[in-house]
């Protein structure tokens, strides 16, 4: 049978800000059977949201499909004009997009924004629409089918929104479902229903997809074959199973080795003295008016006590919303907790940062998850690495120029990037820089906030090799905050699961990694596994999940 | 990425040409102003022609004013003040606005709340009206006019640049300014600004068009500028009875406050960008 | 004005009047149209223009829309309050006086019958029988006493207060006959009565917001600030009554869109429109200028009690410095009379044709002001848009000591507030008189050493002592020369720079016909409602 | 959720009043430094010392101006704006008649103005980039930096003097029908709707090119919407708040800005009043207006807040 999708020599190009032109996408052929689910994998800037969305015949602005040809169900998107298009999208082929926390309408009820296909397309009156989303709901086991609808999207949480955007994919029963990185947002436990959720209706509904992810293991549970894409090229196709077992292409094999577990090689640093470089005991934090007791409405840090030793480090795991930032940002003194005692380094840490001294804050620092949001857009990495060296070590001129290629080469990035701004590095490069600063103010203590949650499989595990590596040189400590288990264990040589505000379980790896904590349980047999039998595999206590998973 | 980082990155600029009209223009009423009193061919107050709002000729190259007054050299000597005053008054009411304003966003608290209130009160008494107020009470001389015009134009400023910094604000890494212990001045002005100077010079744009309208119709009031020198609303005001007759008189001066309104805004809105070229 | 006739300017125009007002034959006139340089054929066009006013018959009916050039919230109907133009016409519309002068000058009675005096200290007021006031009540003696003694009374904060003063006493000896009593002989009563201040309203009248008075007109509407609405008055004393059904009044304070609510046909008048305007209106057909030469002049005044003005040869020096023709021809585009440092108008009979003005010498005032050794110093000049024209003549007075060397710091402060605070206060400022009838007003007004409104503090008991004397004299000839002197004292010696007598110039269109020009000022003396007609 | 906003305005009425006190003090303090005194203004020329002493007794002037002045503000909280010096007229009856003008003129033009900037500003976003755009913006520009009464002199000299379709002059009393409504204000209108109409397209336009480049928007676009669709239903709907913003802030202008434009069509509204209130220095009169600018300009604010909150359902 012919294919449903033909895209033969596919280019895209766009636009830098200087009117140059660069090709992104550099000849692409791909095919997509009928029922197909097709996994196009890479990392951020492999161009694989980019050839997912010329299927529709859509190129973001400041890109254009400059050449080839793309044969959906018979039609040439590339010649239709914008109307023809607009009468392929939506209907024939439809898009769940990366984030549905900010594909959905802020102003407008799900439900509408669910419909809105029918409506645009006139396929059926709105109370037929209302009941097939509604047996879309249901069929995508959503809580409240019937009533969850008519919720504002900040009102549903983002594993029901997700689902909520593949309703709004499925409704017209396309022949083609775009998922362009669905379960990235979702905490694993969540992740795994939501996965679950769209398999089945996929099976159901019968129609192909294309699986846009960075994500092997998840992309493993659902696919018929996986595409692997680098620089807008492809480097390998293949069924699912042959790229597991026997990938040919070496950046394939890379993607791969990301999975292999790396234990934490006991801490190399011999310490000495055995004095806790931090002790957190009885801390409560979190957010709302203070209330008679002394603390405040909403805590989202319960009775948290902790202990590090200096050269060692913490690893806190748990989901979002358990309260672990809300943790490390009392800790750094950002959101001032309400009780309990911190010390660093023997000295009492005031609870406020405004209240500490330079010193303690140059002892103790705090590295965010997001390195582009972290990182002021309008100053060139210099800047940003310069005003610490000033702020702290009062360095000037050329000692100070000398120290940021010192840091820069530290985190192994060229001296070349000095003169640019955020916005001209990678992903990575940021985080690199990111990381940098925390390292300018030689620091005892650096607290890691999600540093590789944005970061893809690889890149990330380049950059927890960083963080090793540094400890090594530096005899630094980290709390490594994540929710992502693999990440943590890598690193640490504790780990402390919390859940919902509380400390649940605190587990060292070099010991014993079974943990006994029921939730610790749900949570590590949550953690995607490349072999493509898993998620079907796993079982899970009903209970457990009824419990503890409210994504 | 990192392959483009070996060639040279001598950072190159882009400017459009309808940004260097603009400049050019500016440039060239700036030019004006600062020769006035060199280039005038008759003085300003002298009543050269017979007749009054005189047509272009040899003589008047801009013919002659409702007294016969040449036109030209009083629209090359209003260059001056409504180039000057507006400029002051408008750097004034900027810089003061957003200083502030940034000021409240990162402060926050009561800081904030009072500071909006008097602004905000401020900014309810009708311009042209607190105008009157102002110049009945404390006459108007230059320097008046222009601290006028600045306090008449902050609270909008404040506005404006308190909205944008109060999104800034809530970034990541003004946090980390925070906890690195910066001072609020650091914060502000080498963390919040920089990312909110596009808008801001925008924002300056337009409120130098309010200004020089402001001014205008000042002059409109009877407020304004020491005779015999008038800035160019109120030429354009003492003058209007020439508007029948397209007299030069009243055309030029608007002409002129046009072209230089409309260029600050041209070239405000289309400044030289650096090149920022990522490949890939 | 008009382009046949080449160097005619609008002062000819106002020769002309005047010499109609004397009673001229037509040939004078046209002799002195061609002594002017005026063609014959051109002639007849200008007396067209000139004496529309005396001739053609009234029809009746129409509403009468014309706009003044101030108005405010302290709009009042209380004569002894009224201060704006438009206060003037509002109150001439609805109020008669005892006496008024027509369009020479001279008193005629109104609501008086006669007015008589043996010595002009005690004098007896006839007044008309059967005149009745808009709610019915007849006029009577009382009403008089009334309306004259407010002006005594501070609280009422009349205008006239410092001439009513010589008001001693006031009685009704009659219903009809009152007695006023003056403190010293003064020949001028019945002019003095003549102003508007002395309207006169009903006994008791406190509340004036109804507007009830003897007037041709009642009062429909009054919005201070905004307009007020007249219905003829049927049971008008005056034969004839007003032409007009109804007459609605209000101010357009910008000069423009006076003018062009007067030629897009929104109003028959525009009031006393800037020289700078004409060019307009006589661009358009079927609008004419209607021109007033009266006493009105804008001054610059010099303190002598203060520097600079302490120094005689200051004073001289600025009355030489001054411009008069450029200020005449291109300030006020020649709708003015050079004027010779005194304020009794040319028109006046009493003015005195042998003083001459100040010749414009650049090089004499130099010397002067080097004599007074303020050469090269800066002086502050306070102008402001207030006083008419003030500023342009301060460019101009700047200008011409720009070129000798004497630098003028012109100061232009707001209108509001002018009167208040920088008229008679500053050392070298500018002000503006109102026409007055009689020497004697304006002298005890402005220049006897209590003067109140002694714009340059001058102190003379020669000139008192003349003043008092010319008062109580009832011989014109013996009047007229002390007077004279007394011109040629202002002139040589007060701080007070007249350079010219401004004419009003009203606009109007074509249809709007019986507008003559009066002494008292601008539209017939602000009462042209009484006597204008709209002709089809 | 109800009484979160509920709170939420009630929050805005308690700094908006706030607001007030501070205007009404700051207006009494202006009029306190204004030289000369209204008995003085009022006479004028005649202002001999004893007449001017006579007047302000009669007019309680010689009692202290702050006294003066808490005796108004009390009065106000009794809803009373106290009498005018000038002439013993209770202020609110000054004020009455030419309130309702300002608000009819206010109302009128924006009834036109609105809808017409938010038509461009749309559209121009919509096309940004395009010749189209470009020449909205520039236009706006232009126009903006046109004075006020060189617009308004111009219209007259267009329509009234040479046309002679519309009146000079817009007495609001002669107002009977509507299209008498219509010729009357057309000038007025005309003027202030070229004034007020720049700054609301412009910030329109910013508004909704924002939320143009969001992923819902682009969401929308791939489920097949238009254009216009995705624009007017999804992009519109969270630029309503700045707009509601702008808007508010261009509309105060025509409560208290309109002086000039009153001045020129002779038309008796608040503005003017002010301004007499000033060259008389008929204290109660100008802090009555001030207090009436300030209501009208926090009633729009605090509008355009509430109309944000209420369309963004996040903190609804």
């Amino acid at each position: 049978m012919e294919n449903l999708v033909e895209i033969r020599n596919l280019k895209v190009e766009a636009t830098t800000d200087a009117g140059r032109r660069l090709e992104i996408i550099k000849g692409i052929d791909l095919d997509i059977a009928p029922g197909e689910i097709v996994a196009l994998i890479g990392e951020s800037g492999s161009g694989k949201t980019t050839i997912a969305l010329t299927i529709m015949g859509y190129a973001r602005p400041g890109c254009r499909i400059s050449g080839g040809s793309i044969t959906v169900a018979g039609k040439n998107m590339v010649a239709l004009g914008e109307r023809q298009r607009a009468q392929v999208r939506g209907l024939e082929v439809s898009y769940v997009p990366q984030s549905a926390a900010a594909a959905f309408n802020p102003s407008k009820r799900i439900i509408d924004q669910v419909v809105e296909v029918t409506r645009i397309h006139r396929l059926m009156p709105l109370a037929q629409a209302r009941e097939k989303a509604i047996s879309l709901f249901r069929a995508l086991s959503l809580p409240d089918p019937e009533g969850i609808g008519y919720r504002y999207p900040h009102q549903v949480s983002g594993g029901q929104l997700q689902r909520l955007a593949a309703a709004m994919a499925l409704i017209a029963d396309p022949k083609l479902v775009i998922f362009d990185e669905p379960t990235t947002a979702l905490d694993v436990t969540t992740q795994i229903e939501v996965l679950r959720a769209f398999k089945a209706v996929m099976k159901k509904s019968g129609s192909a997809g294309v699986y846009v992810s960075h994500d092997l293991a998840v992309v493993a549970q659902i696919a018929d074959r996986i595409v692997v894409l680098r620089g807008g090229e492809v480097q390998e196709v293949g069924n699912t199973a042959d790229i597991l077992s026997n990938a040919r292409h070496p950046y394939t094999r890379e993607l791969l080795s990301a999975f292999e577990p790396k234990a934490r090689g006991a801490s190399v640093v011999a310490v000495a003295e055995s004095r806790p470089l931090l002790q957190v005991s009885g801390l409560i934090a979190g957010y709302g008016p203070t209330q008679a007791d002394g603390l405040p409405l909403v805590r989202a840090v319960q009775e948290a006590s902790l202990s590090l030793e200096r050269g060692r480090n913490l690893g806190i795991i748990g989901e979002s919303g358990c309260g672990k930032s809300t943790l490390a940002r009392s800790i750094a003194g950002i959101l001032p907790a309400s009780a309990g005692k911190l010390t660093l380094d023997g000295r009492e840490l005031a609870r406020s940062a405004r209240q500490r001294s330079r010193e303690q804050l140059r002892e103790l620092q705090i590295v965010f998850q997001h390195a582009d949001t972290s990182l002021n857009p309008a100053k060139s990495i210099e800047e940003i690495l310069g005003r610490p060296l000033k702020f702290y070590h009062g360095m000037k001129g050329k000692a100070r120029d000398a120290r940021i290629d010192e840091l820069l080469d530290m985190v192994r990035l060229p001296k070349s990037l000095r003169s640019r701004t955020p916005a001209e590095l990678s992903g990575g490069q940021k985080q690199r820089v990111n990381f940098a600063r925390a390292l300018a103010a030689e620091p005892k203590l650096i607290v890691c906030d999600e540093i590789t949650s944005a970061l893809d499989t690889v890149v990330a595990a380049a950059v927890i090799d960083l963080l090793k590596e540094m400890q090594r040189e530096l005899a630094l400590s980290y709390i490594f905050i994540s929710h992502d288990l693999s990440v943590v264990e890598a690193i640490c040589d504790e780990i402390v699961v919390m859940y919902n505000g509380r400390k649940v379980e605190e587990i060292t790896p070099a010991r014993s990694k079974v943990p006994q904590h029921p939730y610790s349980q749900l949570l590590f047999s949550s953690v995607p596994k490349l072999d493509p039998g898993w998620l079907d595999s796993l079982e899970r206590d009903p209970e457990l999940v009824k419990t503890y998973v409210h994504g | 990425m990192t392959t483009s980082t070996a060639l040279s990155r001598r950072p190159s600029y882009r400017f459009s040409w309808v940004g260097m009209i603009g400049l050019s223009i500016i440039l060239f009423w700036a030019l004006v102003a600062l020769l006035a009193p060199h280039i005038v061919p008759y003085p300003v107050g002298e009543i050269i022609d017979e007749d009054y709002f005189g047509p272009m000729s040899g003589k008047l190259l801009l013919g002659s004013d409702y007294l016969g007054r040449d036109m030209l050299s009083r629209i090359i000597m209003g260059a001056r003040y409504t180039v000057g005053i507006s400029l002051a008054a408008v750097c004034l009411a900027c810089f003061s606005g957003a200083a502030l304003g940034m000021a409240a966003a990162v402060i926050g608290g009561w800081f904030d709340t009072v500071l909006s209130r008097l602004l905000d009160a401020l900014n309810s008494i009708p311009s042209k009206l607190s105008g009157l107020v102002i110049a009945a009470a404390v006459g108007s001389s230059l320097g008046v006019l222009v601290v006028m015009l600045a306090v008449i134009y902050t609270p909008g400023a404040y506005r404006f640049a308190r909205s944008l910094a109060v999104n800034v604000n809530t970034m990541d890494y003004i946090t980390v300014a925070r906890t690195r212990g910066e001072g609020i001045s650091y914060i502000v002005f080498s963390e919040i600004l920089p990312n909110i100077i596009g808008p801001l010079l925008a924002d300056f744009g337009i409120r130098f068009v309010f200004i020089v309208l402001l001014l205008s119709g000042l002059s409109f009031l009877g407020l304004g500028v020491q005779p015999p020198y008038a800035d160019w609303g109120a030429l354009v005001h003492e003058n209007i009875g020439g508007l029948p007759f397209g007299a030069p008189a009243v055309i030029v001066p608007s002409l002129a406050i046009a072209s230089l309104t409309i260029s600050v805004n041209l070239l405000i809105d289309n400044l030289p960008k650096k090149i920022r070229d990522r490949s890939a | 004005m008009n382009d046949k006739i080449t160097n005619w300017t609008a002062s000819d125009d106002a020769m002309v009047e005047n010499a109609i007002r004397r009673g001229a034959t037509r040939r004078e006139l046209l002799t002195m149209l061609l002594a002017g340089g005026a063609a014959l054929s051109a002639g007849g066009l200008v007396l067209g223009r000139a004496t529309n006013a005396v001739a053609a018959t009234p029809k009746s009916g129409g509403n009468l829309r014309a706009a003044g050039w101030s108005s405010s919230t302290a709009d009042t109907l209380d004569p002894a309050k009224a201060s704006l133009s438009t206060d003037y016409v509002r109150c001439c519309a609805l109020y008669n006086r005892l006496t008024f002068l027509d369009q020479g000058g001279t008193v005629q009675m109104e609501l008086a019958e006669s007015i008589k005096s043996g010595d002009a200290k005690v004098w007896t007021v006839k007044l008309r029988s059967g005149v009745t006031f808009h709610d019915g009540k007849s006029l009577s003696s009382n009403d008089v006493v009334f309306s004259l003694k407010r002006h005594l009374d501070p609280a009422v904060g009349s205008k006239v207060n410092a001439i009513a003063k010589q008001i001693t006493d006031v009685k009704a000896l009659d219903p009809l006959t009152v007695e006023i009593t003056l403190a010293n002989p003064n020949a001028d009563l019945p002019t003095i009565l003549a102003m508007h201040h002395f309207m006169i309203v009903a006994d008791g009248t406190t509340d004036f917001s109804k507007g009830i008075g003897t007037g041709a007109f009642k009062m429909e509407t009054f919005e201070p600030g905004v307009k007020s609405i007249f219905s003829k008055n049927p049971n008008y004393f005056k034969a004839g009554g007003p032409h007009v059904d109804s007459f609605e009044f209000f101010a357009i304070t910008d000069d423009n869109a006076r003018i062009n609510a007067l030629l897009s046909g929104d109003i028959h008048l525009a009031a006393s429109i800037k020289p700078r305007s004409m060019k307009l209106v006589e661009s358009q057909p079927g609008f004419a200028l209607s021109q007033t030469t009266s006493g009105n002049y804008t001054d610059l005044n010099i303190r002598l009690d203060l520097a600079p003005g302490d120094k005689a040869d200051f004073v001289m020096g600025m009355k030489h410095l001054i411009n008069r023709q450029q200020i005449q021809k291109s300030v006020l585009r020649g709708l003015a009379e050079i004027a010779n440092d005194q304020p009794v108008p040319p028109a006046s009979i009493y003015h005195n044709a042998e003083l001459k003005p100040k010749a414009f010498d650049p090089e004499k005032a130099k010397f002067h002001f080097q004599k007074s050794g303020l050469l090269g110093q800066s002086i502050p000049m306070i102008t402001s848009e207030a006083p008419t024209s003030a500023v342009e003549m301060a460019t101009i007075v700047q200008q011409s000591g720009a070129e000798i060397g004497m630098n003028f710091d012109v100061q232009r402060v707001p209108s509001d507030g002018y009167w208040s605070n920088y008229w008679l206060k500053a050392p070298v400022h500018f002000g503006n008189i109102n026409p007055r009838p009689t020497p004697d007003i304006l002298f005890s007004l402005l220049y006897a050493s209590n003067a109140p409104w002694n714009e340059s503090q001058y102190k003379s008991e020669k000139f008192d002592k003349m003043l008092v004397e010319a008062r109580g004299l009832l011989d014109e000839a013996k009047r007229k020369e002390i007077y004279g002197q007394m011109q040629v004292m202002i002139s040589e010696e007060a701080g007070t720079v007249i350079p010219v007598f401004i004419s009003n110039v009203d606009a109007i269109s074509a249809n709007l016909k019986g507008l003559e020009a009066n002494p008292l000022g601008g539209m017939m003396g602000y009462a042209f409602a009484e006597y204008v007609w709209l002709d089809a | 959720m109800r009484t979160y906003v509920l709170g939420l305005i009630a929050n805005r009425l308690g700094s908006s009043a706030l607001t007030l006190l501070i205007v009404s003090f700051a207006v009494f303090f202006a009029t306190a430094m204004l030289p000369g005194d209204t008995a003085t203004i009022l006479l004028g020329q005649a202002a001999t010392p004893e007449a001017v002493a006579g007047l302000r007794a009669a007019m309680h002037l010689d009692e202290p101006a702050f006294l003066r002045f808490a005796r108004w503000l009390v009065g106000l909280l009794h809803g009373d704006l106290g009498t005018s010096y000038v002439n013993n007229v209770p202020v609110a009856d000054l004020i009455g008649t030419r309130f309702v003008n300002t608000m009819r003129l206010a109302g009128i033009t924006t009834f036109f103005a609105v809808p017409l900037s938010l038509a461009l500003g749309i559209t121009a976003a919509m096309f940004r980039g395009s010749v189209y755009d470009r020449v909205v913006t520039v236009l706006t520009i232009g126009i903006i930096s046109v004075p006020e009464f060189m617009i308004a002199t111009s219209a007259v000299l267009l329509f009234s003097v040479y046309l002679k379709w519309l009146p000079a002059l817009s007495f609001a009393s002669d107002a009977t029908s509507f299209a008498q409504v219509l010729k009357i204000y057309a000038m007025p209108v005309i003027t202030l709707t070229f004034v007020v109409s720049a700054q609301m397209i412009r910030m329109t336009r910013a508004a909704v090119i924002d939320t143009i480049n969001t992923p819902y928007v682009e969401a929308a676009i791939l489920k097949g919407a238009s254009r216009w669709r995705a624009v007017l239903l999804h992009a519109l709907p969270n630029a309503v708040g700045p707009i509601a913003n702008a808007i508010a802030l261009s509309l105060s202008y025509l409560v208290g800005g309109v002086i000039i434009v009153e001045t020129i069509f002779n038309y008796p509204g608040i503005a003017k009043l002010m301004v007499d209130g000033v060259s008389t220095r008929d204290l109660p009169l100008i802090q009555s207006c001030a207090i009436i600018f300030c209501v009208g300009y926090l009633t729009l604010i605090t509008f355009a807040d509430i109309v944000a909150i209420l369309a963004n359902p996040r903190v609804r």
